[in-house]
């Protein structure tokens, strides 16, 4: 095994936390990430694999919330799939070995940096952040739109004040930033 | 200006790059007897109406799809938003 | 000083008092006043100057439409110019000063202008000035400029914050008057998402200003009432204090909200303002009305209001005006403004009204005529009226009410196509057939300027915007009655009276205008300035149109009126921009390295958004040059490494991955063998070349495509134009992986020995040649990518781990080539080497150039169809006189080669008919220990060794240069393969 | 009636009774020598070249509205002559050279204020490129001067160089750059025009060209058919809608551009400055007001109005550079619609069809060109040949490869 130690997107050895009053902002360093592609004239079988790996095929705009894998839509015959990394660590790896030559698979655990926002003031945040009806959104909604020009998706969680927010990982402290003002502005 | 997305439903038009002339689509073929004034004309000459035009935009900060979007440019009025790629097919292209 | 002007009543908070300052002298007033009321409490009627003669200005109106009491708000980096004194919250410690004045107020030196303003008619400048031609610039303009302009900025940067947010609902409504209040309580009780958005900080609209009552209370009550009722209902989110300011396309608005604009200052952390984009099925606009005055000689002096506003001053703020009154009607709302303020205790010194059939009151006189003048000088001292029989009447008064009449408030029906019209019942411009999509239009600003008409406009928009089925619940009784208007725009014979009371157009300017031949409503406003002050023509079009309309003999809907356009009102810049300021104009993006190169001490540039290690300065190094030489040396000589994160990358899967990067490069990578690397040069359609780089097969079916970063986006977003609409039926599958990867570059001879030592695999020379690639591990298990590949020249890797082991990557290169005395190097160094070797980069694709102009016309391939292939055969980007990519050395080694620089005939003339071409990248080789070039030159593949002159005319230099080969070092190549 | 300082002060003693109509507002004729169609900048500009430089005779302007109602007024007022390509240069710099005499040429005063633009530079490579440019100027007889930051700080002290995103590394000025008040443009060259003879008909809309046997012979228009040996088209915006009316297309497409202003301010900015790292720029006007703009919208439009994300987009730059500005407040924006060809690049060129001329394509650029556009076209329709500054102006550059492509954005008109 390598003895090399991971960052997390915000540059620490730990994910950072920002506590205010009415929500908290947590640095989600936990993800493995992988997308999944469907190969053209192999839509079908690819599918049934989804639906055998999260319980059910995300549906445009939508996300299955399934343990230990979910996996949210991300475009036509295109999904995200994510997992503990602790488990997960080769989650693309294993992806492969299901989805054989049904699906292109990409690792995108780099590439993104994920935080949760919990708790009351969330939908006041989402509503200084982008333009997804965050108030109209149930559980299991995803939608990608731009926070701060940051191409994010947004992930309505089970807990009803709780969203889950990808953004690109390069600019983790940007969109970090842009988090923690919008949590300042309606405290 | 809001996109209604055929498989998202609508969007702020913010979240889309906008290409042009759907006219792009129709990609002359190369080996014509008359390629290059095929290809001049497809890459340089245009409509332009004032009222309906039938347009490409992608929508980058979103799923990533082309989409063909009938818009009057002289109300903005958007009759018909369509995945360029069902276009494209309907259109004859392919491989 | 006292408030001598208050009266009893109103809804201001007696409890709290407000202190304040206006031009250094200290006030109190209460909350609830605004600025404007309060100063009128305390009997100061002046408050500022106008635009052009430096007329001394009272406050003209009550509301956001006012063109006259601007002031300087606050100080400091927080002075915010031109605020309406009518729109400003008191608070306590209000710091104002009145504007536009040289002098103090009260004696403006510039109200010279006053005495010249004969000469100074409509359009006088141009028709002077002209000679001689530089005095312009030098004497007239500057004076100009001076005199003009309103109020000043600080010039301090803002302190402030400024937020933007989004909000979604069924139905926006615009305005909370009584046909807004009732939509929304319709609306609300329905259960739909509503907005309710009112720019004042008291929502009732009108209703507050006014004494009849709404059933059994007074129309300020009802008004609470059904805000307290909306405050308990989830589904309405009630905006004061926030201002609707377009209608955009498709059911957008734009709506600012200050927040804290009533505050001395804002709390910490929270935003002056906030820029709402709405997103809304249905709108109702009930805007309401504005009043307008009506044109007699000398109508602009301090004291000379809107009949409305002195009626809003006394029953909402408990002001009077003055301690004289005196109205000016054509209609029976200036008599309700007489009968309240009778009722108040306030002497009517008379209402001139200039209908036959006026109506009579025993409390006060009522003249038929008109005021055909007024007196005093810095605040209105007489009134002289001209009766209907002929004779004169002096009225002593200190206010004078002007009631022309109500124009509704349609500007936002008309922000997309929807043109007004005209409506002879009310004399007044109504909304259109033709509005914005989904809005409906309720109340006096569809033109039904009663409250009863009002109430039930507002629950019949709401029911109609929603699809409700079912009766009007019924509505509360009103007491208000139709105003009876004479439509009345001026009085015969005037000639200095206003129109355009802040930019000072008259009477007398619009017949000049006339005369002159500027006769469209679009001329009359830019010859003369009419509407273009910063009430944007509410107080001041439809007169300018009255009478432009009579001197053309047409009636005023055949002349028209100008455009109506956002902002609604006047609106902060500052908001517009938001949060994106100073570091957070543009996010951020950060290598992986970011945070060990801060370490090392790094000096960062900026490349589109990312921040990339320039170079990294060492102890004792004095300049850029110095650690830029070291590096560049240190790799040279041994090895050095460099964060190429940034680059971007493109995963290309499916079958037919291969044949769409035939399409998208122009040269072929059909057989291209499993575990190689290959350039490639992609065009765009018109020939001209777009973005360079490699595509790495790592299996049958999967290539990994790197672009330059600037292009990263656009080339994603053409392969996916590419794949989605030419190539639909290819089996291909594209995702970005730029951020997915920590990428470095280890390049140098004692590269291979330094990386056999983090890899897992033998990388021999024959094991790993030049241009393999492989997917591999490192480090005893760690998933990476190995790419041998060379933009240095040198023996080189790419190497490549996902994004979270970058930090601890880049360690461990250091640690490992300890004993080759690895050396990072930043962008400077990269830009030295890849000069040296003369690759091209985005100086040289600066999409005018072809193929051919960068030396591969070549590889563009005949035998298939790419992208941009036919169009790059065009006669005009072929043959002779073509530019070649060349390299550039100076003759005397100490010359500088300028990037910028234009190339030249040793012995020619120097001027752009004799244009060579030009240098476009530039650098000192330490390896040559002179200044070197690349850059591209006429017919240049032809003219190796040819001397020539490179001039830069703009830096000063002009030097003797040699063309050679772009490859300066190692043109052979031998190094990449050794 | 010539204007002088003496004339207004006569007038303004007399009561100024004096004053006739700048221009007269004549009845179409049957037949004329010359039609222009489009009563903008260029059109104007054009008949009052032809007429005084160029000795024709029997000139009518049709504009379909009032003359200046397009984009020659609601443009942001810019002028300048700071182009790279050997194709543009020579051309800007000579609508510069007119420019600085216009005034007491066409007696008029349209308040040509040299007071310099400065386009900032955020980069090394920036740098290279301006370089180039500037470089380009000089050796085509135009001004430049590459600043540092320092002097710049010195002209502009409250450039934001503190807390850049994207520090300012130095500048390109020119200083004979600066504004002129647009709409005197239009009044200056129409009272220019009329006083030698040639008919401004407004409210004239043409609907169609007579043509036959490969040659126009006049046009239809809302007033009746009127003939004329030559016409020539000037009408930014609707080019491809009035050419279609002769079956032609045209390589540009139409979009939308939007312009602000700001309520008067005392004077803050000296001269015109551009964002090179933004999408922003911005002078003050001679009222006060501050004048400003950046990217076009982006989609086809024919629609004179923007949309919010554009706002948003332009005022960002704006605070980025002007942090002060924050607090002064946008009065006013509006829209213009651009012919934006597919380099970039105008259009003064026959059409294919005998005695039909054609100038637009301007994209955004059409305002500082005006003196220069009039003069080429009326030299183009005078002589049947080009203007020496104005070869490279051809519809067909496109199809030989000859774009002039100022940008490097290749034929995407919405990025030019």
């Amino acid at each position: 095994m390598h003895d090399l130690q991971p960052m997390t997107a915000l540059g620490g050895d730990a994910p950072q936390v920002d506590t205010f009053d009415h929500v908290t902002i947590t640095e989600n360093d936990g993800l493995a990430l992988a997308s999944v592609a469907a190969r053209m004239g192999h839509e079908k079988t690819c599918h049934t694999t989804l639906k055998k790996l999260l319980g059910a095929v995300p549906e445009p705009g939508k996300a299955v919330l399934h343990d230990p894998e979910a996996g949210f839509w991300m475009g036509p015959d295109q999904w995200m799939i994510g997992a503990p990394r602790e488990t997960h660590e080769l989650l693309a790896d294993h992806l492969k070995e299901r989805f054989g030559d049904t699906a292109s698979i990409t690792e995108q655990t780099g590439a993104w940096v994920c935080f949760d926002v919990i708790g009351p003031a969330m939908p006041d945040i989402c509503e200084r952040l982008c333009a997804v009806p965050i108030r109209r959104m149930t559980a299991g909604d995803a939608q990608r739109t731009m926070i701060h020009q940051l191409g994010c998706f947004v992930i309505r969680r089970d807990n009803p004040e709780h969203i889950r927010i990808l953004g690109p990982r390069a600019s983790a402290g940007s969109l970090h930033h842009a988090l923690i003002t919008a949590a300042h502005s309606v405290a | 200006m809001i996109i209604d997305h055929p498989l998202l439903g609508p969007r702020d038009a913010a979240e889309f790059t906008y290409l042009g002339d759907a006219k792009l689509i129709d990609r002359p073929d190369w080996q014509s007897e008359t390629a290059a004034k095929d290809f001049y004309e497809y890459g340089y000459l245009r409509d332009n109406p004032a009222g309906w035009h039938q347009e490409l935009w992608f929508h980058e900060a979103g799923d990533r799809s082309w989409l063909v979007v009938t818009r009057n440019t002289v109300t903005h009025e958007i009759s018909k938003v369509e995945m360029a790629r069902d276009v494209a097919r309907a259109r004859g292209r392919s491989k | 000083m006292t408030q001598v002007n208050r009266l009893p009543g109103g809804q201001i908070d007696r409890s709290q008092s407000c202190k304040f300052t206006f031009d250094g002298k200290a006030y109190t007033g209460h909350a609830g006043d605004t600025l404007a009321s309060a100063l009128l409490a305390n009997g100061v009627r002046l408050m500022g100057r106008s635009f052009k003669y430096h007329r001394p200005r009272g406050v003209l109106t009550a509301g956001s439409e006012e063109p006259n009491a601007l002031v300087e708000l606050r100080g400091g980096a927080r002075q915010e110019p031109n605020t309406r004194a009518t729109t400003v919250e008191l608070y306590d410690g209000l710091l104002a000063k009145s504007q536009n004045r040289m002098g103090s107020l009260r004696f403006d030196l510039l109200a010279i202008n006053d005495r010249f303003s004969n000469f100074l008619t409509a359009g006088f400048y141009y028709k002077t000035f002209m000679w001689p031609a530089a005095f312009w610039e030098k004497l007239y303009e500057p004076i100009i400029r001076k005199a003009a302009g309103l109020g000043s900025l600080s010039l301090k940067d803002d302190p402030d914050v400024y937020d933007k947010g989004f909000l979604h609902c069924d139905l926006l409504i615009i305005g909370a008057g009584p046909a807004g209040l009732m939509a929304a309580l319709t609306a609300g009780r329905a259960g739909a998402d509503v907005i309710l958005a009112d720019e004042d900080f008291v929502l009732g609209g009108r209703l507050n200003s006014e004494t009849l009552t709404i059933g059994d209370q007074s129309g300020a009550d009802w008004a609470a009432e059904v805000v307290a009722e909306l405050t308990t209902l989830p589904n309405v989110r009630i905006m004061p204090r926030t201002t609707v300011i377009g209608a955009f396309d498709h059911g957008i608005y734009g709506a600012v909200e200050r927040v804290s604009d009533h505050l001395y200052a804002p709390d910490a952390g929270k935003p002056r303002q906030v820029l709402w984009r709405i997103y809304t099925q249905k709108t109702i606009l009930a805007a309401g009305a504005t009043e307008r005055p009506i044109a007699f000689e000398n109508n602009d002096r301090p004291g000379i209001m809107l009949g409305s506003a002195i009626r809003s001053y006394a029953n909402r703020f408990a002001v009077s005006a003055d301690k004289r009154v005196a109205i000016f009607t054509n209609n029976d709302d200036g008599h309700r403004t007489a009968a309240d303020l009778h009722a108040k205790g306030v002497k009517i010194s008379a209402v001139v009204d200039v209908r036959p059939d006026v109506p009579r009151s025993l409390d006060y006189e009522v003249l038929h005529g008109e005021v055909v003048n007024t007196k005093g000088r810095l605040g209105l001292t007489f009134a002289e009226v001209r009766l209907a029989d002929g004779s004169m009447r002096t009225l002593e008064c200190g206010a004078l009410g002007m009631s022309g009449g109500w124009n509704p408030n349609v500007h936002m029906t008309c922000h997309q196509r929807g043109r007004p019209i005209w409506n002879d019942a009310i004399a007044a411009f109504v909304p259109g057939a033709e509005l914005p999509p989904g809005m409906v239009v309720a109340g006096a600003a569809n033109g039904d300027l009663s409250t009863a008409g009002a109430l039930q406009g507002g629950a019949t928009a709401a029911k109609r915007a929603l699809g409700l089925k079912g009766r009007l619940p019924k509505l509360p009784e009103t007491g208000d009655a139709s105003i009876n208007l004479k439509p009345f725009w001026y009085v015969e014979g005037c000639s200095r009276a206003w129109l355009d009371q802040q930019n000072d157009v008259t009477v007398k300017d619009v017949k000049l205008s006339h005369q002159e031949g500027f006769r469209s409503v679009e001329h009359l406003k830019r010859y003369t300035t009419l509407g273009m002050a910063t009430d944007q023509g509410k107080t001041s079009n439809m007169g300018g149109l009255a009478i432009m309309a009579e001197l053309a003999g047409k009636t005023i809907p055949e002349v028209g009126t100008t455009i109506f356009r956002p902002p609604y009102t006047p609106t902060a810049i500052g908001v517009l921009g938001g949060r994106h300021r100073g570091q957070e104009f543009h996010p951020k993006r950060l290598t992986p390295s970011h945070k060990w190169a801060e370490e090392q001490g790094a000096v960062f540039v900026e490349v589109g958004n990312w921040l990339r290690a320039q170079w990294f300065p060492q102890a004792g190094e004095t300049t850029w040059r110095e650690s830029v030489d070291r590096e560049v040396l240190a790799t040279r000589k041994s090895v050095g490494v460099c964060d190429v994160t940034t680059l971007g990358k493109v995963d290309v899967q499916g079958t037919d991955a291969a044949d769409f990067l035939n399409k998208i490069y122009c040269n072929g990578f059909a057989k291209l063998a499993v575990g190689k690397t290959r350039y490639g040069l992609m065009l765009r359609e018109d020939g001209i070349a777009m973005d360079d780089g490699t595509a790495a097969r790592l299996a049958e079916d999967h290539f990994v495509v790197t672009t330059t970063t600037a292009n990263a986006l656009p080339v994603y977003r053409h392969m996916e134009f590419v794949r989605q609409c030419l190539f639909p039926d290819m089996d291909v599958q594209l995702i970005s992986t730029t951020e997915a990867w920590a990428q470095y570059a280890v390049a140098g001879p004692n590269s291979r020995k330094l990386l056999s030592q983090i890899v897992d695999q033998d990388i021999s020379n024959d094991a790993f040649p030049f241009m393999a690639c492989a997917n591999i591990t490192i480090c005893g298990g760690l998933r990476a990518r190995l790419f041998r590949i060379s933009f240095s020249g040198e023996l080189a890797y790419e190497i490549a781990v996902p994004t979270a082991y970058g930090d601890a990557l880049i360690r461990k290169i250091m640690e490992a080539g300890a004993q080759y005395d690895v050396t990072p190097y930043g962008t400077e160094a990269l830009g030295v080497m890849r000069i040296e070797k003369g690759h091209a980069a985005g100086n040289e694709l600066n999409g005018t150039t072809t193929a051919l102009n960068l030396g591969m016309g070549r590889m563009v391939s005949k035998t298939k169809d790419s992208i941009g292939s036919k169009l790059s055969e065009r006669e005009g980007l072929n043959g002779e006189g073509q530019l070649y990519q060349v390299g550039i050395k100076p003759i005397d080694p100490k010359d500088p080669v300028p990037a910028g620089g234009h190339l030249m005939n040793a012995d020619g003339p120097v001027d752009a008919a004799h244009d060579q071409g030009y240098a476009t990248s530039a650098c000192y080789s330490p390896n040559l220990g002179h200044a070197i070039a690349i850059g591209f030159l006429k017919n240049g593949a032809d003219r190796m060794g040819e001397q020539m002159r490179l001039v830069s005319p703009l830096t000063g230099v002009d030097v003797k240069v040699e063309i050679t080969s772009a490859h300066f070092i190692d043109p052979e190549g031998e190094r990449l393969r050794a | 009636m010539r204007y002088s300082g003496l004339k207004v002060i006569k007038e303004a003693l007399t009561g100024h009774k004096g004053w006739t109509p700048a221009w007269r507002d004549p009845e179409p004729q049957p037949e004329y020598d010359i039609i222009i169609i489009g009563g903008g900048g260029h059109g104007l500009a054009t008949a009052y070249y032809l007429a005084k430089e160029y000795g024709q005779k029997r000139i009518a302007v049709l504009e379909k509205g009032w003359i200046g109602s397009g984009n020659v007024g609601r443009n942001t007022t810019i002028i300048r002559s700071n182009y790279l390509l050997d194709g543009n240069e020579p051309f800007y710099e000579f609508s510069l050279k007119l420019w600085e005499g216009l005034e007491q040429d066409f007696n008029y005063n349209a308040m040509v204020s040299q007071r310099g633009i400065l386009n900032l530079i955020h980069s090394d490579a920036q740098r290279d490129a301006f370089t180039r440019r500037g470089n380009a100027m000089l050796l085509n007889g135009a001004d430049a001067e590459m600043l540092t930051t320092a002097q710049i700080k010195a002209r502009y002290p409250f450039l934001n160089t503190e807390d850049a995103r994207f520090p300012i590394k130095g500048g390109l000025a020119q200083h004979r750059g600066g504004t002129v008040r647009h709409d005197a443009v239009a009044w200056g060259y129409a009272r220019g025009a009329d006083s030698r003879g040639v008919d401004i008909i407004q409210n004239c809309e043409v609907t169609g060209f007579r043509i036959e046997n490969g040659k126009c012979l006049g046009v239809e228009t809302s007033r009746g058919y009127i003939g004329a040996k030559k016409i020539g088209c000037a009408v930014a915006g609707s080019s491809s809608r009035l050419m279609s009316k002769a079956d032609m297309r045209l390589p540009m497409e139409s979009h939308v551009l939007q312009a602000f202003v700001s309520e008067g301010l005392k004077p803050v900015l000296p001269g015109v400055v551009t964002f090179g790292a933004g999408h922003f720029y911005v002078s003050q006007s001679d009222k006060g007001g501050l004048v400003f703009g950046g990217d076009l919208d982006g989609y086809n439009s024919y629609a004179q109005r923007g949309n919010l994300p554009t706002v948003e987009d332009v005022c960002e730059g704006g605070m980025a550079i002007f942090p002060a500005f924050g607090r002064a407040r946008l009065l006013r924006m509006w829209g213009g619609i651009m012919d934006m060809s597919m380099d970039g690049s105008p259009i003064i060129d026959r059409t294919h069809i005998d005695g039909l001329y054609f100038n637009g394509g301007w994209c955004y650029g059409g305002f500082k060109a005006t003196p220069a556009s009039g003069f080429c076209f009326a030299h183009l329709l005078a002589k049947d040949a080009p203007h020496p500054t104005a070869t490279a102006y051809r519809f067909d550059r496109f199809e030989k490869g000859l774009m002039i492509d100022e940008k490097g954005m290749g034929n995407q008109p919405n990025l030019h």
